[in-house]
């Protein structure tokens, strides 16, 4: 309750802000106290300190995974912010409504990561979806960026009627939105209650863009500007699988024999289509589009294998997903060529910023060493102890193997190609946290307990 | 054939009616109409399962102020059926034959519902009155009404942020 | 820059403060205004059953004059015609015929004589030029027609009734400014 | 007591038909009167007599007027759209004449040993129900400025739709805070707490003025007559109507002034309470239908007297110009109906305690 | 200790040398790094050889069962030697190139050092994969950074091959994990794994696979001569004299002793991959035109020789193959060393385009010539022991029932062998000198040092192998008695 | 009424919905088409509650309710979703003049 009372507030703090001051830095900085006061109120709440006694009426239920969740959404918003904020200011010129809307997205995601109710998934997914919508659109001059806008903008709503419907069948069926109320007696796959299980897992893995929901993706991703582009691929798709997660778990838990297949079938399309059309791409905005797909791929086994390893690996996969695509993302803002041969000598350029980027490709790509790893890691060994989906795990593999090659494409670019890669001014500040970052893929990919202790121990 | 059954036969088939008539009008003005013409035909199924409150609401928030934004800006826009994009012959069949396919799998998994030969209570029950509604609408369902107020403002934000001028 | 006068008054551009903003008291007073005029007396006159007296100057609808033995004064010698300036009039002049005498005054007179009422702009400058007196303008009004055409007034419009055959409708039609013209004379 | 649409009770049913019959041709008859007033209220104030030749004192100009209209030509427009040309004015007046539903016009009237409520439907949420039906008077406005496919007419539809939509959302917060103090939406609860108390204008005086200011912008009355603003846009929305639809673009809009002018009345002025005076006393010492009567005279006076405020209003306060109009609904309308709804709640809890 | 310090000084002084901008002084560095290494290893051989200070364990990933745990068994002892042996020659031997970037190169090399190390140390499984794909990445950018001209798409297969290798063996490390029974990474837990033969049958090509590819065996060698023509000549003894081991060392710490079930019913599918691959790599290096593809084909034919004779399994063969790995290492370091001589000066590796040079550089001949017939596996040379070992193994073993066919068939490479081999140094150190050789001069100290110090190696191990059998004896018999007992009788 | 009724025309009209969206390439249309599906659900919703209520109600008087509010959060949440929706429809029709969903695909290169 902590994060999503203050998340709101300071969304308003933040529309505020413009009227009381038109430094961009001051707004900067205010985003950034918000933020380091959401993780701060989250980390408390997680510690058992709630500041607000609100009787939730079982709406909603906070345990340490989704509060975990919201730690690591945070986090990751934070760093995007501490990277792109500056970039923000380029897009447009309502900067403090950017922020503004960044912050309410904040508070849809702690709501659809502590939803108990249907009610509280629907509302959380939409407060996450609109202000997507507009940020979509904010580049206004721009034509891609009306078309990203108005394609998810329509995309989105579609989804959400399905889901909709989905949730009036299973209401019927149990006379109830409350998760344990459909849970409580539901192992059979009744007509009603399949039929809006089924719509359901569309609508959902429409909003986490998994295939064949998946086709909005490119190019809403491709024409959004970057940095909304950069928080629209993390936080949020982090954000939808978790609700996914929650959803499917605790709603539909019993029925996970009679629904596996068909998730997993749906998983191995969006590892190999998100994959292979990744190696056809040409502008590495829109290979990133591709490899988050292929990424939601991945998060999906947890989905499948449905047990405890899943779930902290999800955690810690959207963590170390989201640092090292924020990463990524924030050099990629910097270039002026966003085609793979725009990367074409970079390391000579700019060494700290190509190796920085190196070590994210590298995390997404699953390599040892980096936190990429030790997720992908955690969901194969999901997935292999689940026991019923191996030949998953090795679809897997081979996208996984896949996904090397467009991964290292950057790579070759910036370090074995030569060009003249035109890069806009960086600061040292920017290094420096691109430094930062770097050591944190790398110290979760050796040491990942430090992030899966806390998780283990909230978990149990 | 009591006279609910009468009415909702002929409420049902003015809603299904109109809204085949939704997507058949050339005209985007049509459609709008049309598609009031649906709500109102919903509103009246609200109204005789006794769901005043959410009938009044439909009619106010759907056709009152929803459907006028589309009106306004559709005729702002000056759209008419001459200017109305066809999609290709195909597209166009693929498209009904989707959604009529979509219609025969619900309607034939429905058709053996567990649920199937309940009930639904048509006038009497005292739910839909605005009194039942406010009560747990503030008490068990504040959190919830708190917080469509955050979805408000954010759309609210981001219409402004869409619509204001200058960059 | 230096006034020339001094009878250039200031113009008061302060602010208005926030009453005088809400407009209340301003509104009011305006009510106020309007409803005072609910008791005023009417201004209207009931107009065909009441008149409002003309000005002694007033100049009417034209009239082609007769003499005392009811023989028209006009001998179409187009003076008028030049005079107008408006040029609406206009006139075809014919030889008196034996056995006419009692019909025309002169010679020669005005067998169509025409005043386009549309034209017209009622100066009075006919009246002026007229050698004869035979036009003057009267006190009547030039009543509504629904054609152009009705407003051409040709000779039995303008024709004044014969003062022997038709003496009251003489007299009325003279009007008080004839009259008291002639009294006067 | 709810909307019984669906019993069968057939004395009921004619009753009730009669009453609509009755009530809608009132409603017209006033209508037709308001015409008669606005031109005779406007000469008044401009020191004129006004209609005086058809019946005595011009009463019969209304009928002259409507014989004229009849008799028109109908013109529809080559390029309009033909369907909705002929529904817009339809829909105007229908929106109109289905407010008065609702609107309870006097006590109960004994007829023939059966109670028969002056009222046509007493629904649970009457104030919403007339919420809906005037938000639907906008369609008429918008269809029929858009169907005569004219620019002029266009504009001032859209004028009118946003006018209207601006103006409903203050409406509503100011009879938000109403609605606290009655806690019922049924209009004929809460003419009856007024009968025994202080009528809500009392209590609520801020709301009032909300109400009223919004009312006249949903009836496109001046100061608000933007749709309408000859010296913008010829004759605004209507200006390729002619005939009876024309006549009925107008009939509509006097309808809703009467309407709203009830509304008014029953919401903060009692209804159809005689003012100064027990009406149940009365009632007993004058019997019932005579109570109701006098009731439903009281309410036509009060509404009377609100139609000439309309009036008054047209002929004294110039036009506002658009922008001003949005400045005024959203930037100070908003925030006033927001604020009195507040302190109204605060109050309300503070009593409680 | 001892463990620690050897992945600790590669990789700690890789990542320093990152910031070493001079050459001169990173070579230096490099050399340094490398030397303390080696002198650490030999110190683990010889005075510090008690158990306590070969083996560590510390704490790391307890939530997955995972511990640091590295140790030095024989197998470990005999290939961190040639680990530690290879890299100080390997520099001292390209002393004289000099390469872009040259802080960069060394740091890879050295990182490199620190992942082959981890690999051949680490005693938990996922510590292994861990080290397995350290010691990958450093190799990529090695090679594509300073390799030929098509090294690009060339070094991405390779990575791409060993990559996907190495993910299937992570699916079957995670099933074997998964069916431990403490849910633990540790290589005992791995020996006590609980499998059905079914599922010891599918994880074994998992297994499998990713150590074929690094090997290579036959038809996952594709990546290989490609590679290492592209790479620089360092990378390439790097991957050819030590990298490929990390296959060989996988299938004897890792597959066999795991799933003996599988190994034992799937050994002669593998021994005759092997086969098939010793006879075609042969084959195909006898018309080779080009030194570093001859060299690479007949590397593939050596290691398929290893190879089988694991599958084939009985005590000498395996004590062949753990000496063979370092004599081939060794062995092969060598010959690339004269290769990286020839066309430093030549600037052709064609042997068409060589000859003579046995008149202009008789020291290099000379060393060249002890190599190549070490290669070949000559009574007195290092491979010959090895060698002898194997082939003995395999035509005695028990397990196979095809041994002797598979034995006769490895003879016949071994003829081929020195057929191409003695080609080979027929057409370039003897008849006319051509025109690109005309001018050859001999080998300068630094190289004659190194070749020195490898051809006494060579010979030393050649006549006194003792030690070397010594020190595996006790890793063979471990693993053979898992294999053994296992196995049904 | 049984609620077999209910549900079949809840499920015609959203599958009309669906097929709007699927035929038509004016994004106002399809826009409406998905309000037109979400209405579908609304009086699935209220049906469904209705007849929760008449299972319920025994035991609680104001079984069922919970259907109907979040009819009322949908149209709450469809009311928010409209404002933006218009609002990008209007900001690409600034840009393109057109409200085809497959202008902009024209556009690509």
């Amino acid at each position: 309750m902590n994060a999503i009372v203050i998340s709101a507030i300071w969304g308003v703090v933040m529309m505020f802000s413009g009227i009381f001051s038109k430094n961009n830095a001051v707004i900067r900085g205010t985003a950034v106290t918000g933020l380091a006061l959401l993780i701060v109120v989250n980390c408390l709440e997680l510690d058992g300190t709630s500041l607000f006694k609100v009787n939730v009426h079982g709406l909603l239920y906070f345990n340490s995974f989704s509060l975990l969740f919201n730690t690591i959404a945070f986090g990751s918003t934070l760093l995007f912010t501490l990277l792109s904020g500056r970039d923000m200011e380029r897009v447009g010129r309502s900067t403090p409504d950017y922020f503004a809307l960044i912050f309410f997205i904040l508070c849809g995601v702690s709501i659809s990561s502590s939803f108990n109710s249907l009610l509280m998934l629907f509302l959380g997914i939409e407060i996450m979806s609109i202000p997507l919508y507009i940020l979509t659109g904010t580049d206004k001059r721009n034509l891609k960026s009306n078309e990203a806008s108005l394609k998810y903008f329509l995309m989105g709503s579609f989804s959400t009627g399905l889901m909709l419907m989905g949730i009036a069948l299973i209401y019927g069926a149990k006379g109830g939105f409350g998760l344990d109320v459909i849970r409580f007696g539901t192992t059979e796959l009744t007509p009603m209650i399949s039929a809006g299980l089924l719509l359901l897992l569309v609508s959902m893995s429409f909003k986490v863009s998994a295939a064949p929901f998946h086709f909005w993706t490119p190019d809403v991703y491709d024409g959004a500007p970057t940095v909304f582009t950069s928080f629209m691929a993390t936080v949020i798709k982090a954000a939808g699988f978790i609700a996914f997660l929650r959803l499917f778990d605790d709603a539909f838990g019993d029925l996970h024999p009679k629904w596996q297949l068909i998730v997993a079938v749906v998983t191995a399309a969006t590892l190999v289509i998100g994959n292979i059309t990744a190696v056809f791409q040409q502008s590495v905005k829109r290979m990133l589009a591709y490899s988050s797909i292929a990424q939601a791929g991945f998060m999906m086994f947890a989905l499948v294998a449905l047990n405890e390893t899943g779930k902290q690996g999800l955690l810690f996969y959207t963590a170390a997903y989201s640092v090292a695509t924020i990463g990524v993302f924030a050099v990629l803002i910097k270039m002026k060529d966003y085609t793979f041969e725009g990367f074409n000598g970079l390391a000579k350029r700019q060494p700290v910023l190509a190796a920085t980027t190196a070590v994210f490709l590298l995390s997404l790509a699953g390599i040892p060493g980096t936190a990429g790893f030790m997720a992908k890691f955690y969901m194969l060994t999901a997935a292999v102890s689940n026991g019923h989906v191996l030949w998953l795990v090795i679809v897997g593999i081979l996208c996984a193997a896949i996904s090397v090659y467009y991964y290292f494409r950057v790579i070759q670019a910036m370090y074995f190609k030569d060009g003249e890669a035109q890069v806009a001014e960086v600061s040292g500040t920017f290094k420096f946290l691109l430094v930062v970052m770097a050591a944190i893929v790398v110290l979760l990919g050796i040491f990942p307990q430090w992030l899966l202790d806390k998780l283990y121990f909230f978990l149990i | 054939m009591s006279i609910s059954e009468i009415l909702f036969y002929f409420l049902s088939v003015m809603a299904l009616g109109s809204a085949l008539m939704v997507i058949i009008s050339r005209n985007p003005v049509h459609s709008v109409l049309w598609l009031i013409v649906t709500f109102f035909a919903i509103s009246g199924h609200y109204i005789m399962m006794n769901a005043q409150f959410l009938g009044i609401v439909n009619l106010i928030v759907y056709a009152g102020a929803i459907m006028v934004l589309f009106l306004f800006v559709i005729m702002l826009m000056n759209l008419n059926a001459e200017t109305e994009p066809k999609k290709n012959k195909w597209l166009r069949m693929a498209g009904i034959v989707a959604g009529g396919c979509l219609l025969l799998v619900l309607v034939a998994a429905l058709k053996d519902a567990e649920v199937r030969t309940s009930a639904v209570q048509l006038v009497d029950g005292d739910i839909g009155l605005i009194k039942q509604l406010g009560s747990v609408l503030f008490t068990d369902y504040v959190v919830p009404f708190e917080i469509s107020s955050v979805l408000f403002l954010s759309a609210m934000v981001g219409a402004v942020v869409i619509g204001k001028k200058g960059d | 820059m230096q006034a020339l006068t001094n009878r250039a008054k200031p113009v008061d551009r302060k602010p208005m403060t926030f009453v005088e903003r809400l407009y209340l008291w301003n509104i009011a007073k305006g009510m106020m205004i309007t409803f005072k005029h609910l008791f005023k007396k009417k201004a209207t006159i009931n107009y065909p059953e009441q008149t409002r007296p003309f000005s002694p100057v007033f100049r009417g609808l034209h009239v082609l004059n007769r003499d005392e033995q009811g023989r028209e004064r006009c001998t179409a010698c187009g003076l008028c015609a030049v005079a107008c300036p408006a040029e609406a009039i206009t006139m075809e002049a014919a030889e008196r015929k034996q056995g006419e005498e009692n019909l025309f005054r002169e010679e020669k007179y005005a067998a169509k004589y025409e005043i386009n009422m549309l034209r017209c702009i009622f100066c009075g400058l006919c009246e002026e030029a007229c050698p004869k007196d035979a036009i003057y303008l009267s006190e009547t009004f030039a009543p509504a027609n629904y054609q152009r055409k009705g407003l051409i007034y040709g000779k039995p419009d303008l024709l004044i009734p014969h003062p022997i055959d038709n003496p009251e409708e003489y007299q009325q039609a003279l009007g008080n400014r004839a009259n008291k013209q002639q009294q006067e004379n | 007591m709810y909307f019984t649409l669906l019993a069968f009770d057939w004395l009921f049913m004619i009753e009730k038909l009669v009453l609509i019959v009755g009530i809608v041709s009132i409603s017209l008859v006033i209508a037709m009167y308001e015409t008669w007033l606005e031109r005779k209220v406007a000469a008044w104030m401009q020191d004129r007599r006004g209609p005086s030749r058809a019946g005595p004192i011009g009463l019969l100009q209304p009928l002259a007027d409507g014989l004229k209209l009849f008799m028109k030509e109908e013109i529809i427009p080559n390029t309009s759209n033909r369907l909705l040309f002929i529904l817009g004015p339809c829909l105007a007046m229908l929106a109109a004449m289905m407010t008065s539903a609702v609107i309870p016009w006097g006590g109960n009237i004994d007829f023939f040993g059966r109670a028969v409520s002056l009222q046509i439907a007493d629904i649970n949420i009457g104030i919403l129900y007339v919420f809906a039906v005037v938000s639907m008077g906008v369609f008429g406005i918008m269809i029929g400025g858009w169907a005569s496919n004219n620019k002029f007419s266009l504009m001032a539809a859209l004028r009118g739709a946003s006018q209207a939509i601006s103006y409903e959302l203050p409406m509503g917060l100011s009879l938000i805070a109403l609605l606290m103090l009655t806690g019922s939406l049924k209009l004929s609860v809460i003419v009856g707490q007024q009968l025994d108390g202080v009528w809500n204008v009392v209590y609520q005086p801020l709301g009032f003025l909300i109400f009223l200011i919004c009312a006249f912008a949903e009836c496109n009355r001046t100061p608000f007559d933007l749709p309408e603003a000859e010296n913008e846009l010829n004759f605004g929305y209507h200006q390729e109507y002619s005939s009876m639809k024309l006549g009925f673009y107008l009939f509509a809009e006097y309808i809703n002034m009467f309407i709203s002018s009830v509304i008014m009345s029953t919401l903060y002025f009692g209804g159809y309470d005689i003012p100064f005076v027990n009406d149940a006393a009365l009632a007993e010492s004058i019997g019932v239908n005579l109570t109701a009567g006098l009731q439903a005279l009281t309410l036509f006076i009060k509404t009377g007297g609100f139609i000439f405020f309309f009036m008054w209003v047209r002929w004294t306060i110039p036009r506002f110009r658009y922008d001003q109009l949005m400045n005024l609904g959203w930037k100070k309308m908003v925030p006033l109906a927001l604020a009195n709804m507040i302190i109204t709640a605060a109050v309300i809890l503070w009593l409680k305690k | 200790m001892i463990p620690v310090l050897l992945i600790v000084v590669p990789l700690l002084s890789g990542l320093a040398a990152f910031f070493i901008k001079q050459e001169k002084g990173v070579k230096t560095w490099a050399l340094l790094s490398t030397v303390i290494t080696l002198v650490v290893s030999l110190l683990g051989l010889t005075v510090l050889n008690k158990a306590a200070n070969l083996h560590a364990d510390a704490e790391w990933l307890p939530l997955l069962g995972s511990r640091f745990t590295v140790g030095l068994d024989g197998m470990g002892q005999v290939l961190c030697l040639l680990t530690a042996v290879a890299f100080p020659i390997i520099l001292v031997a390209t002393w004289n190139s000099t390469y872009k970037q040259a802080h960069n190169f060394y740091a890879f090399m050295l990182l490199s050092q620190a992942g082959l190390m981890g690999v051949f140390l680490a005693y938990d499984a996922l510590l292994f994969y861990f080290f397995w794909e350290l010691a990958l990445i450093p190799a990529y950018f090695l090679c594509s950074i300073w390799g030929g001209e098509k090294r690009i798409p060339v070094t991405f297969k390779f990575f791409v091959y060993t990559f996907i290798g190495s993910l299937l063996m992570l699916v079957g490390i995670i099933y074997i994990y998964l069916h431990t029974p403490d849910q633990s990474f540790a290589l005992d837990a791995f020996y006590k794994a609980t499998l059905t033969n079914k599922e010891q049958g599918w994880i074994f090509w998992l297994f499998f696979i990713a150590f074929a590819i690094k090997m290579p065996v036959f038809p996952f060698h594709t990546w290989q001569p490609d590679a290492y023509e592209q790479s620089p000549t360092a990378v390439t003894m790097v991957l050819s004299g030590v990298m490929v081991k990390m296959g060989l060392f996988g299938v004897i710490r890792w597959l066999a002793p795991v799933l003996p079930m599988a190994t034992w019913l799937n050994g002669d599918t593998v021994a005759l991959l092997s086969v098939i691959g010793m006879i075609y790599a042969s084959l195909i290096a006898m018309q080779q035109d080009d030194l570093k593809r001859l060299i690479a084909y007949s590397s593939i034919a050596h290691m398929g020789l290893m190879c089988m004779a694991i599958f084939v399994t009985s005590e000498q063969g395996m004590q062949g193959v753990m000496i063979q790995m370092f004599n081939h290492g060794v062995n092969i370091i060598g010959m690339w060393i004269v290769v990286e001589l020839i066309e430093r000066q030549t600037g052709t590796r064609k042997i068409s385009e060589l000859g003579g040079l046995a008149q202009k550089a008789p020291g290099l001949t000379i060393m060249l010539v002890i190599v190549a017939l070490a290669n070949v596996a000559l009574p007195l040379t290092n491979a010959f022991i090895g060698e002898f070992l194997l082939f003995t193994g395999v035509f005695n073993s028990t397990v196979s029932k095809n041994s002797h066919w598979f034995a006769a068939a490895g003879g016949i490479t071994i003829i081929l062998s020195a057929v191409y081999t003695l080609n080979m140094i027929q057409k370039v150190f003897y008849g006319n000198t051509s025109s690109l050789t005309a001018s050859f001069k001999d080998i300068r100290f630094n190289e004659r040092l190194v070749l020195g110090i490898l051809v006494i190696v060579i010979v030393v191990i050649g006549v006194y192998p003792r030690p070397f059998l010594a020190l595996t004896q006790e890793t063979v018999d471990t693993i053979l008695s898992r294999m053994i007992i296992k196995q049904p009788s | 009424m049984n609620i077999e009724y209910y549900i079949v025309l809840s499920i015609a009209l959203f599958c009309i919905g669906i097929a709007g969206v699927l035929t038509r390439r004016n994004a106002i249309i399809i826009f409406m088409c998905i309000e037109l599906m979400l209405n579908a659900v609304n009086l699935l919703l209220v049906a469904f509650s209705k007849m929760h209520h008449l299972k319920g109600v025994a035991a609680n008087p104001n079984a069922g309710i919970e259907g109907q509010l979040f009819v009322f959060f949908i149209m709450v949440v469809a009311a928010a979703e409209v404002s933006v929706g218009l609002a990008i429809i209007v900001m690409m029709y600034r840009n393109t003049h057109s409200v085809d969903v497959n202008f902009l695909n024209r556009l690509k290169h």
